[in-house]
């Protein structure tokens, strides 16, 4: 099988997509005849013609609110936002249109859009390029959010978000363009080439929506991690010694929560990390669902590992991002406690 | 070396608050006819100066003058006035509807009905309006039932839109009307969007973009027009200028411009701004448009100047920041009087035939309005389902929501 | 003392502020002649002339963006968005400005501003007259989120916020503005003049940003509400019979969690109601909290009652609106668990 | 009726790609000098055709020539060519130094430096700059101490933004200049409020804008111009068109409006063009903005038009997407070359003078970086504390910041 890194996955996806359906079309700054700022749009203007692949004006509420339009007519608009930090100019469309057209129409009119962002730090990209927006979707009913962690994920979940009948927020954690990153700043990353999950099949295949995987299988305690903290979850599970199971949600809307309950069940015990603040964050969700499904077999008060309450710094990068170090003390923290 | 003057804010008012004589002497109007009819490949740089102008067809005396006149045959404009009177008579019994109780909220067109009525005539089947809450002419004149539109705003078991929807939100998509947002302005950009779509697929169909004059300040009409000059879509971008924004005077929106119509010269767009109140005039501009747009020429900007009767929304009393006589002194006058009068002056319509035909309607709305009470109102009789609020959040119902209509028990 | 409406009571904290400090300026959609669609800004501008109370055009973006500014000269705009459902086209300038100025120039620039909005259901306003989007600003490090729910607080906290030098986010539940509302809606609403918290000082008061108020003691279980939910969940109190402690939070951020946290230590159990669809509802953050600091005290899980995670429907409203039938429920259980 | 034509969407491409010859025969140059100067308090209508001219002072053989010459001393020319140098050397190293692995990002001004060097004349103490990434030289010009920017690229412990914010995004109250955003177009409208801030209160500062070609699609910019319009905000708004957004030509932005300064003509702002490379003219046009704003006489947009020499930051390689010899095709020349000439021909410098200043320059220029980086560098010396990432979030810091610092430690 072809290795890929997520980028190339991610450009294979919409490649498939688009060659399966001329009725998908790919547009965003910078996407069209260079390809996109991370170059995950390369060739498919070249290939497809620039009316299907091209340039948009600054303006991501202009970018959302005609895919809007355009999947009102009947085709399948994938849009890039450039960074996920820049999406609020758009987000009146999102939340406001997109998210509720299905139901306030009583489906006379549908939403089948996918909104790509690269998303979350660790590239010190500062305030403006590091952000994780993704509580700031799952609140609003009639989004789906999706969050790949690997090339194999992304390829399949990209896939199935494009041919998704709803919209679907693509939240690209740009930190894994080129390798599992576990936070480990300091060590060089692996490439994808050198790992399993960058093993991505070439033609059509999808990755369902709303379905977790367990990257580790664990009797002892529980994390709930997507993105980039899936590595920095299973490194400190790793360097604690600790027998975790790793649940990598991919889907965070809907929310896989059988597969949650099941494994507080067995373990009782649960950590919930991500890199958005704290507050309200969705962790803050997970954990309020963990505790009311979970309350009789918890034995410990369930952690959250998070980024600060602050925006997000520049410098101080590694001392905001939720690194191993410190999601390792949260693990040992919830064992002894 | 400038000098030091003490800065001061310029906040604008209008000329004339409760208590005040109404007065509209600022308000050039030009002659009917007066207007050049460009053709519709026309280089938009050529005709700049129809952005500050008014094109009108219906002179005082009720004639139908200039190079705009004559898109309509006599059967048409019949039938535009019988739109025009079957809107009213309408909104006149869902206002009271609503003052009864049977729903939350309305909102009426009194002054305001030629502008949709006139434009959906200009459109052709699979073409798609993203219309406000002010456009019901569209379904009114596209022959969408009026006992749905009353089912609508009655929320009431037979509602298409399950009572999901506020009152006079309507969604259609066989009558080419896009679900209504009660957000302002952000429809503007997904009409440039389906255009731009119909574009992409080498189709036919072109799109109608609606926004209100205080609405056109929303960052969507940016946006809108952006989109629509850098792709030459085939798109009409409509500006309803009623002069009012609920209690905000358009001068408030349209700021030092002139008119609203010539925010549509920055981005090279041919502007048109149109006397809102003659049906031909409305019709015709709209016909030049669409063509436009259907020969791939690109969009077109058009203001409709009209005037808001009416309070904003049942919830409004405008008594309150406008002199109650302001609308009747308003020059250019009332849509339906004036396309009756063109009629009558043509030798096709009288004064009893207009009576008569007035009876008709109310009774065709009357019994739409029995027939639609047979499935309730808003607090009466059959309602939708608890059970329809959980569904068509999306295509397939998620778990989350399953247990939430399990809980809820219904 | 004299008694207000909570509409009277809003207004005249603006007027004490504006009466106090010139730098003090009001504006919106409506607000200026008009006096705003809910009459909350009415003669202000007969009084403080019409540079100091305006008229805004239809640009919610607009509003704040020049807030923004006016503050950054040093003024103290209070700024009017007309619904809560109508911000989100000023979301950018709220999250990527205004909450960031103070930090991201260190203090160079500040953003004293306060963005008050009518929030809530109740009222048969549909998707677009209902919302309550609070949980979208209290995951934004640098905003203060505000909720009162009754005359007297309202004028506390405005006149706080006001003075606060940081930007606050000030909610007011709509259908509280004439009468505590407790979602018996069949029932007709006692005035405020009938009530003790529509007692409200005429001069110049502050309640203080980030203190909760316990609204009924009780010892049995610990109810977490704001806004219009504390009348709810009091008549759910009182018809279950349940001995509840109620604390009205009043500020979500910051959070007077040492209040929350003694209560629940007491009591052990806790259920926490909203208005705003459940999942990423603030309560999550509340459940998550609690779970935390109380892990060991909880008798049951904590319950969560809120909106449906569903648009806000308009002819069903009294199924969505989480009314004292709901929460009565979810105390039975909790106190049975 | 319209005939059928299947439709088509226009997708605006740039004359040339890579590879190709670099041709900017279609933009058309007016002659320096030719453009009139009308008094401030014109009308704007009566100079609707400087939206879609250049005006120039400079021209060819390096004579200030036409009506807006004249608006500076030998003194300050001369001061002007030195901040413009400064400018690119200031660039150049930082550039180095982002390759170094100093810091994370840097973005340059080559081929701009006359924009912001020369608009910062123009201004008085207390006046407030809302600026883009790409305006140092308003900083340079106002003789912010070049060590503090360094600190702030470096994000080393003397930033004066204690290492939280991206390199190169400033702020000095003292100096004007506003807390950059690294979110496009949203200061644009701040700038706005901060001008009716001062015309509320009836001082006498003024604000200016600035934002970037592409960025002009933005809503922000929309908002800008409506609010500027409504209140005649006491700002001056600036479009800085160097033709390109990172890959993205300006004939995506700009779509088939002719010109971004034609934007302001539906506001009805005065609106003017100018040679952005040419420092002269660049500052008598601001002169004339800044003097309107300053007599109450309400906002005037401006488009610089220059060209991005460099790449869009340190992230871009611009040889992807445009030809590598594009910008010395570029008509409008180089701003430093066209100053240094004009200066030459007026017998105020010399080649020699030239070759020492900008030895004198780098020698400046270096001992600050010596200076700065004692502090630090991004990866090594002192460094700003992870204390200072929990202040400042807000004034007072609460309870659950103050538990979160406790748990990380510091
Ligand atoms: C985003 C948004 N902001 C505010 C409102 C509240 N609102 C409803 S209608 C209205 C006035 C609209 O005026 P205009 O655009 O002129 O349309 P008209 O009602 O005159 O047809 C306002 C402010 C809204 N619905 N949406
Ligand atoms: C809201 C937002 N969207 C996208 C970006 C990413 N971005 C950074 S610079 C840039 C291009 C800006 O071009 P222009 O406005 O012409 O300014 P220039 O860089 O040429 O000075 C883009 C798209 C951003 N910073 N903010
Ligand atoms: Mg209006
Ligand atoms: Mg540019």
């Amino acid at each position: 099988m072809p290795r890929m890194t997520m980028i190339e996955a991610i450009r294979s996806a919409m490649d498939v997509a688009m060659g399966r359906d001329d009725n998908v079309v790919v547009f965003g700054e910078d996407v069209g005849y260079f390809g996109g700022v991370f170059r995950c749009t390369q060739g498919l203007q070249q290939k497809y013609g620039h009316t299907r692949c091209f340039d948009t004006p600054i303006s991501e509420l202009g970018i959302i609110g005609t895919a809007i339009g355009m999947a009102a007519y009947g085709l399948r608009p994938c849009a890039e936002v450039q960074f996920a930090d820049y999406v609020y100019p758009a987000y009146d469309q999102i939340v406001s249109e997109a998210a509720r057209i299905r139901y306030r129409s009583n489906g006379e009119f549908t939403c089948p859009i996918v909104i790509r962002m690269p998303t979350g730090g660790g590239i010190f990209g500062g305030q403006t390029h590091s952000q994780s927006p993704e509580a700031l979707f799952t609140h609003v009913s009639g989004l789906k959010v999706v969050v790949p962690s690997n090339p194999r994920d992304a390829k399949g979940l990209l896939i199935a978000a494009i041919e998704d009948p709803d919209p679907v927020i693509f939240l690209e954690p740009k930190r894994l363009y080129n390798g599992p990153f576990d936070g480990h700043h300091e060590r060089p990353v692996t490439p994808w080439s050198k790992h399993e999950l960058g093993e991505v099949a070439d033609g059509h295949f999808t990755v369902p929506l709303g379905k977790a995987a367990v990257r580790r299988e664990g009797a002892a305690l529980t994390i709930l991690a997507y993105g980039t903290m899936v590595y920095v979850a299973q490194t400190a599970a790793e360097e604690m010694g600790i027998d975790a199971e790793i649940i990598d949600l991919r889907t965070l809307l809907p929310l896989d929560l059988d597969t949650i309950v099941a494994s507080v069940k067995k373990t009782g015990r649960c950590v919930v990390v991500h890199e958005a603040t704290l507050t309200s964050g969705y962790g803050a969700e997970l954990a309020a669902l963990v505790q009311e499904h979970c309350f009789y077999h918890l034995e410990a008060p369930i952690a959250r590992v998070a980024g600060w309450d602050t925006p997000y710094p520049h410098a101080q990068e590694w001392d905001y991002f939720p690194g191993p170090h410190r999601v390792g003390e949260a693990l040992i923290e919830t064992m002894e406690a | 070396m400038a000098s030091k003057t003490r800065l001061s804010l310029h906040v604008p008012e209008p000329e004339v608050r409760p208590g005040d004589q109404p007065d509209f002497s600022d308000v050039v109007i030009p002659k009917a006819g007066s207007v050049d009819r460009p053709p519709v490949d026309v280089d938009p740089r050529e005709i700049r100066d129809l952005a500050y102008s008014i094109i009108r067809v219906l002179n005082r005396q009720g004639e139908a003058v200039g190079p705009w006149a004559g898109t309509l045959t006599d059967e048409e404009l019949a039938q535009g006035l019988r739109h025009m009177m079957l809107l009213r008579a309408f909104d006149a019994r869902m206002q009271t509807a609503q003052r009864q109780g049977k729903t939350s909220f309305y909102m009426q067109h009194m002054g305001e009905e030629a502008v949709s009525c006139a434009f959906r005539k200009a459109l052709e089947p699979g073409d798609m309006n993203f219309p406000t809450y002010r456009q019901a002419g569209l379904l009114i004149a596209g022959d969408y039932p009026m006992v749905d539109m009353m089912n609508q705003i009655y929320s009431n078991e037979s509602d298409p839109l399950k009572g999901r929807q506020l009152p006079v939100l309507y969604a259609s998509k066989e009558h080419g009307f896009f679900s209504v947002s009660g957000n302002l302005g952000t429809q503007f950009v997904q009409a440039v969007g389906w255009a731009m779509a119909s574009a992409i697929k080498n189709d036919t169909k072109i799109a109608a973009g609606w926004i209100g004059d205080g609405s056109t300040a929303e960052s969507d009409f940016h946006a809108a027009l952006v989109f629509a000059s850098t792709y030459r879509a085939p798109v009409v971008l409509n500006i309803v200028n009623n002069q009012w924004a609920i209690s905000t005077f358009q001068g408030i929106a349209r700021g030092g411009s002139g008119t609203f119509a010539a925010r549509g010269l920055g981005f090279g767009l041919p502007t048109l701004r149109v006397d809102g109140n003659d049906y031909l005039a409305v019709h015709a501009v709209a016909k030049w448009a669409v063509e436009r747009a259907r020969r791939n020429l690109g969009p077109t900007l058009v203001e409709y100047v009209t005037y808001r009767v009416g309070a904003h929304s049942t919830s409004d009393d405008p008594s309150a920041y406008r002199p109650k006589e302001e609308s009747e002194a308003w020059p250019l006058g009332d849509p339906v009087i004036r396309l009756k009068n063109h009629l009558i002056r043509r030798g096709l319509w009288t004064d009893e035939r207009h009576k008569q035909a007035e009876a008709e309607i109310l009774d065709s709305v009357i019994s739409a309005q029995k027939e639609a009470e047979k499935h309730g109102t808003l607090h009466s009789g059959g309602r939708p389902s608890p059970r329809d609020m959980f569904e068509g959040v999306y295509e397939t119902m998620p778990p989350h929501l399953r247990r939430q209509r399990q809980k809820a028990g219904v």
